[in-house]
């Protein structure tokens, strides 16, 4: 609808960073649903919702924050993790803008209702928000495209979002990360309430993509 | 005992004690084997591990269900106990055929296998060993003991005037085949080497064991078990537990008892 | 373990030992018709102090002590364990896509031909 | 790392019920599988776990040598067997196949449970939740105390997102093992989730009762501060109630922060819990007034 906005430039990017984050939440866990937030810079959250909230949102995705594998539909610590996040990405100056979640079977690719009803919770406090699906066919060891399906959520629709690049060689670095099955290093709020010494910022893996990225710079 | 009143030849020991030891050991390891390869996998039928399920399931929802809310165990009762259609109910009003061992083929072939390895042998090799070692005295039991113990230790010899403390050979043979349990156990193992490939074949059968034979009686009872259970929610008081378990946090909790007491 | 092991098999030896002189000692106590006395006292220290190693060192063979709370040894066990049910795992998972075989989608092809390689039921393309 | 010792992991694994699957072939590839006569009386277990471990990470020449030398050893009249058969055509995808095999089970045996829940698996595996519900209620009619059957359901219907139904499955589950804390937290958090002030409350109860089992569980404390905290801030609780409920924020706070400072935990959550101490809901002062 409103394509003479975005003609010719992307609307949506993911950081290597945020984007290896999933793939690798999603690889750590390949038998379980799993579940996470992204964040962006609180600046851009900020004139994105006071913008007019129907065109796509223009933004960079800069971190994840992977949530869970265990719980899947249940409240209470998604809640925990949400608002424990939130303080947390305040402190850098980011904030909340949405939710990824990888399903549990091969073949789907639909949305998760449970996520989609935290996609709102989120929606309403800055007029949109977004809720990604990390499709598993394309998750491989060798990626050739990204495995996104990004669906902006805003009042009470979502909206597919088509738009969509990634920093640099995110997919050779991600490939590179799986074929190293660096996604021991990744933990998320689950680990982290079994093993408070588990980082949900994960602070070393992203010493780890920095690394990789540079060398493939 | 100043002297001994007997002493036995020597040869006693090498023909006669240490062979019959022998014997009882190789025939019930011999027979073990054989157990092994006759045994067929005992299917249990479904309704006798659904009988026993229901049974387990029925003793749990009285023992543990002070942790339930108390909503949560009547639906539960209810759903076992009500008079139309629960199903400990339906379980008295069935009528239950006690399997007839003459027209289950299966049956008669499982008791038939049983007796081949455990009552044959037996019979077998104690007559052989009675009729071509009989009237030996073999060894003597290091304690003595009262006439009674005579027709158990000195079966094969009517001597009146002999200690009841000498074993002859027919019964030392009796001994040996009740004392060598230990020692199967022993060199074959609790579950034994043999048993392994039996692993692989069965594992429900464990779940139907214990079934008394007329469920009916025991489903009366459970029922009325079941009825006269109340319910006390085990966690009314729970907070206190976990405050005593974990610990206040000290100076501050102690602090706020006091303001909203004042 | 090791260690153990040996300390039981001295414990038996201790323990033989101790037995063999108490029947020496029974032999030429009778011979010398004075059957008054109690066992000497060496033998009854060597007797226990047999027992005392067998048992230590069987203890320890043994294994671990097992704490007789349930609750304790449940209390190490996480839901990630709990929550594995091996007789019902799937295998259409994330992992197939991660095994080295695998051929993804070609991206060329993902606009309309996604049933290429496997066929998604319907209800999945919402 | 010798064979012995690996032997023992891969037991230990097995024992207590673990999901690793990648560890498992890595450990056969690097360790086990030259000489697997080397494992024993384990040989078959491992082979059968190997096996299994393989399939879940879909490594299919591990996964055919391990089924080709069991076959050797058993054959197929071993019900178990067949069993890993069917799962191997279920890797694949083929669930007719895999259905076909577990239907002969099924005729030789009707007791046996593990080919019903492998094809209830299968419903799963082909999305189809509710045939997979009816058929796991029909089979759970059967055998009433199978708690790995119970959980199942428990996930089935979280999936579905019927709350009530859900909990009446973990409630099963603290029939069957009341001293299990992970039951009643997970409890805890299904009546959470299912909302309103009475099952709120009921979720503080659990999350208290699962913590009065374990100490340690750091989930149930974030369970009772929010569970609490969501009571004090509820409009139609008496005042003296939410008093209570507001005590409760406090010790629950506390406690999270005393562990997280023994514990040396990487991030810092004290901004993240004052921020539920510091807030006394809707205008009632708080008790650290």
């Amino acid at each position: 609808m409103s394509s003479s906005e975005t003609s010719g430039e992307p609307a949506l990017s993911f950081s290597c960073r945020a984007y290896a984050k999933m793939a690798l939440h999603a690889a750590k866990y390949p038998h379980c649903a799993v579940n996470g937030v992204l964040l962006a810079s609180k600046a851009q959250i900020k004139s994105l919702s006071t913008s007019s909230s129907s065109s796509s949102p223009k933004m960079l995705v800069v971190d994840a924050i992977p949530l869970s594998h265990q719980s899947r539909g249940l409240s209470p610590m998604l809640e925990m993790g949400l608002a424990l996040t939130e303080s947390l990405a305040e402190q850098e100056g980011l904030g909340v803008v949405g939710v990824y979640h990888v399903n549990e079977l091969f073949h789907d690719i639909s949305e998760d209702s449970f996520m989609k009803e935290v996609g709102k919770k989120i929606a309403e406090n800055m007029s949109f928000s977004l809720v990604v699906t990390v499709d598993n066919q394309k998750l491989s060891l060798v990626m050739e495209s990204h495995a996104l399906i990004v669906r902006q959520c805003s009042g009470d629709k979502l909206k597919d979002v088509q738009d969509i690049i990634l920093e640099g060689p995110t997919l050779e670095v991600v490939s590179t990360l799986l074929q190293r099955k660096n996604q021991a290093l990744l933990n998320d709020f689950d680990n982290h309430l079994d093993d408070m010494g588990c980082d949900i910022l994960n602070r070393d893996l992203n010493s780890v993509i920095l690394q990789c990225l540079e060398r493939l710079d | 005992m100043s002297e001994p009143e007997l002493r036995l030849d020597p040869a006693i020991r090498i023909w006669v004690f240490l062979p019959i030891v022998l014997i009882t050991f190789l025939v019930g390891i011999v027979r073990h084997y054989v157990s092994v390869l006759l045994t067929s996998a005992k299917s249990v039928a479904l309704n006798q591990v659904m009988d026993s399920q229901l049974l387990i399931r029925s003793r749990m929802l009285r023992e543990n269900a002070k942790f339930l809310p108390k909503q949560s165990f009547l639906m539960r009762r209810h759903h076992m106990n009500n008079e139309d259609n629960g199903i400990l109910k339906n379980q008295l009003s069935r009528t239950t055929v006690q399997p007839n061992p003459m027209t289950d083929p299966s049956m008669m072939t499982d008791m038939l296998k049983g007796n081949l390895t455990n009552v044959l042998p037996m019979i077998v090799i104690g007559g052989w060993i009675n009729w071509h070692f009989s009237g030996f005295v073999t060894t003597k039991v290091p304690f003595p003991l009262t006439l009674r113990f005579k027709p158990m230790l000195q079966r094969g010899i009517e001597l009146m005037s002999l200690d009841a403390s000498w074993v002859s050979s027919a019964s030392w043979y009796f001994l040996n085949v009740f004392g060598l349990r230990s020692i199967y156990a022993l060199v074959l193992g609790e579950n034994n080497s043999a048993d392994q490939s039996r692993v692989m074949q069965d594992q429900m059968s464990m779940q139907a064991g214990g079934m008394p034979q007329d469920p009916k009686q025991a489903f009366k009872a459970e029922w009325e078990a079941l009825e006269v259970t109340e319910h006390h929610f085990a966690l009314k008081n729970v907070e206190v537990d976990m405050m005593a378990v974990v610990g206040p946090t000290g100076d501050d909790l102690y602090h706020q008892n006091q303001k909203s007491i004042h | 373990m090791a260690f153990f092991k040996a300390v039981l098999f001295m414990s038996l030896g201790v323990l033989f030992h101790a037995a063999y002189s108490v029947a020496e000692w029974r032999y030429y106590s009778r011979k010398t018709d004075q059957d008054t006395e109690s066992i000497p006292w060496d033998i009854i220290i060597q007797t226990l102090a047999g027992f005392l190693l067998a048992m230590i060192a069987v203890l320890n063979i043994a294994g671990e002590f097992k704490e007789i709370r349930a609750t304790v040894e449940l209390s190490q066990k996480s839901w990630e364990d709990v929550r594995n049910r091996p007789s019902f795992y799937l295998f259409n998972h994330r992992a197939m896509a991660l095994s080295p075989d695998y051929v993804p989608p070609s991206p060329s092809a993902s606009g309309m031909g996604r049933s290429h390689l496997t066929k998604i039921p319907d209800k999945y393309l919402s | 790392m010798n064979v012995q010792e690996g032997r023992e992991l891969l037991r230990s694994w097995r024992e207590d019920n673990v999901r690793r699957s990648m560890d498992v072939v890595d450990l056969w590839d690097s360790l086990l599988s030259q000489d697997p006569e080397a494992l024993g009386d384990e040989k078959w277990m491992v082979l059968e776990q190997v096996a299994v471990a393989a399939m879940d990470v879909q490594r299919r020449d591990v996964v055919e040598r391990c089924l080709k030398r069991l076959k050797a050893e058993f054959d197929l009249d071993s019900i178990r067997v067949r069993r890993l058969y069917g799962m191997r055509h279920e890797m694949m995808g083929d669930w007719e196949s895999a259905l076909k095999l577990y239907d002969t089970i099924l005729e030789e045996d009707s007791a046996n449970s593990s080919a019903r829940k492998r094809k209830i698996a299968i419903h799963r595996a082909k999305g189809e939740r509710p045939q997979a519900i009816g058929e796991l209620s029909r089979y759970l009619n059967d055998f009433l105390c199978d708690t790995e059957a119970w959980m199942e359901l428990c996930d089935l219907y979280l999936e579905e997102r019927d709350y009530a139904k859900a909990a009446y499955c973990c409630e099963e589950l603290i029939l069957h093992n009341p001293n299990n804390h992970i039951y009643f937290q997970r409890y805890a958090e299904i009546k959470y989730t299912q909302g309103g002030m009475d099952n709120i409350e009921m979720a503080k109860t659990y999350y208290a009762k699962t913590l009065s089992l374990n100490p340690d569980n750091i989930r149930a404390l974030y369970g009772i501060l929010l569970a609490s905290f969501q009571l004090a801030s509820s409009n139609k609780m008496p005042a003296p109630k939410k008093q209570e409920f507001m005590k409760m924020v406090m010790w629950s706070s506390k406690q999270i922060q005393k562990r997280y400072q023994t514990k040396n935990a990487p991030i810092d959550p004290s901004r993240f819990i004052q921020a539920f101490v510091s807030q006394p809901p809707n205008g009632q002062s708080g008790a650290s007034s």
